[in-house]
């Protein structure tokens, strides 16, 4: 795949290969591979999420998730009919997609 | 009331030593494979808990009960553990 | 129905995959909505230290993975006081909030859960 | 009384295995209820079938292939402990484009839930490490 004359490789559930190759860039394509159109809103939450995965090394699970975002933004934005209107059906798994995080192991 | 089932040695591993220390002394332990060792221990040997021993295990490394420890088999393990309301691993 | 499980830790982080591995089911365990407490014991007290830099050894951190437990709503960790002690640790070398408990207490702790585990 | 193992040991480098085998035979015999038995940690390993031992040794995994299919026993391998010891079924390997796959019926991949499910829904959870 190329974004931005940049080159960067998906598996087969569309999540980075090469999480450094991470960029907004790539965000956006991969998102587009989602039928998923990125704004500011987006970008806010895969930031935070971003930042929380360097700091914990662990993407969180949906209602972690959730709560996650509702400490750093307050109640209007760290709840799911926000963040499902985001991300929709599995914020949590979709977001770290886009956010360039590593696939879970697990289904669940 | 647990049953604690020590899996390792106490003369390279603490098991033994940290399930003691937190042990009730309505519990009972039950040494298995190199816990079995244990038998050798001073740690088991002024103990007042009801203990018991993996006789496959003892026998296989030529062990023998020397004090109060009670030997039992596999058809008694399976017994201890549905008569326990929690049974905690040491390894 | 939820159960009350206790997950028993004592392994230390890092030589071995276990503190790690048992992190997981913890944090599986709270996603599925289970009421999750947890007692470090003996040489699991050591995941707890503040200041780990396993970057070094090219191994995730545990204190960094466990300071998420509050997000999954898991806030009982409890400590052994005295294990504490024999590793001359105080609990301000620690890296989360947790309650010390004596020995003797901990068998009271055990008996109030529906379910125990230990890694 | 329903009863669910988690192994934990590795497979020839340690006893567990065998005395989680002695000790399912044992609840069998005596009428209990297998639910379920949980392969973690080295563990995983119990669940390639290209495990070779020589002919006077234990085959672990093929003890538990008999007495899974003899008594009907769910025999689960924690998929992301599996996985990065090189313990795939044929899906696994196609999603991450592997050459080979060692795991297949009655083992089967699956997440922590399933350990969880264990621990919940039998009398006992009995740990081998």
């Amino acid at each position: 795949m190329t974004a931005d004359s940049q080159e960067y490789e998906l598996d087969q559930d569309g999540f980075l290969k090469d999480l450094n190759q991470w960029s907004e860039t790539v965000a956006h394509s991969i998102a587009q591979d989602n039928d998923l159109t990125l704004d500011e809103n987006h970008f806010e939450i895969i930031f935070l999420l971003r930042d929380f995965y360097q700091k914990h090394q662990v993407a969180p699970a949906n209602r972690p998730f959730v709560k996650m975002v509702k400490l750093a933004l307050g109640q209007e934005k760290g709840n799911s009919i926000y963040l499902m209107t985001l991300f929709p059906q599995s914020p949590a798994k979709l977001a770290a997609k886009i956010s360039g995080l590593p696939k879970p192991p697990n289904c669940f | 009331m647990t049953l604690h089932l020590i899996q390792r040695s106490p003369f390279s591993n603490s098991a033994l030593k940290d399930c003691l220390n937190i042990i009730d002394s309505q519990d009972s332990i039950l040494l298995m494979e190199d816990g079995v060792y244990g038998l050798q221990h001073s740690l088991m040997q002024q103990t007042k808990l009801t203990a018991y021993a993996l006789q496959e295990d003892m026998t296989a490394r030529g062990l023998t009960s020397k004090n109060s420890i009670k030997e039992i088999d596999y058809c008694e393990f399976v017994n201890l553990c549905s008569q326990h309301q929690h049974v905690i691993s040491w390894y | 129905m939820t159960h009350k499980i206790l997950i028993i830790a004592r392994s230390a982080p890092y030589g071995s995959s276990l503190a790690r591995e048992g992190l997981d089911y913890v944090l599986t365990s709270a996603a599925y909505d289970q009421d999750i407490c947890l007692l470090f014991l003996g040489d699991g007290i050591f995941q707890l230290l503040k200041g780990q830099q396993p970057k070094q050894i090219n191994l995730k951190s545990q204190i960094g993975a466990m300071e998420i437990l509050p997000l999954y709503d898991i806030e009982d960790l409890f400590v052994v006081e005295e294990d504490l002690i024999e590793r001359n640790i105080d609990t301000k070398d620690l890296g989360m909030k947790v309650v010390s408990i004596k020995r003797a207490e901990v068998s009271q702790l055990i008996n109030s859960q529906h379910k125990v585990l230990s890694f | 009384m329903k009863f669910s193992l988690l192994i934990l040991a590795s497979p020839y480098s340690q006893q567990g295995g065998l005395s989680a085998l002695k000790f399912a035979q044992a609840c069998l015999n005596q009428g209990h209820q297998i639910y379920r038995v949980f392969f973690y940690h080295e563990a995983v390993q119990t669940a390639s079938f290209l495990q070779t031992p020589q002919q006077d040794e234990s085959n672990l995994h093929q003890l538990w292939c008999e007495l899974a299919e003899q008594h009907k026993i769910d025999l689960v391998t924690c998929i992301a402990a599996a996985l990065k010891r090189g313990v795939l079924d044929k899906s696994e390997a196609k999603r991450y484009e592997k050459d080979g796959f060692n795991l297949q019926k009655p083992f089967e991949l699956s997440g922590l839930g399933q350990l969880l499910d264990a621990q919940i829904n039998s009398d006992q959870l009995i740990t081998f490490a």
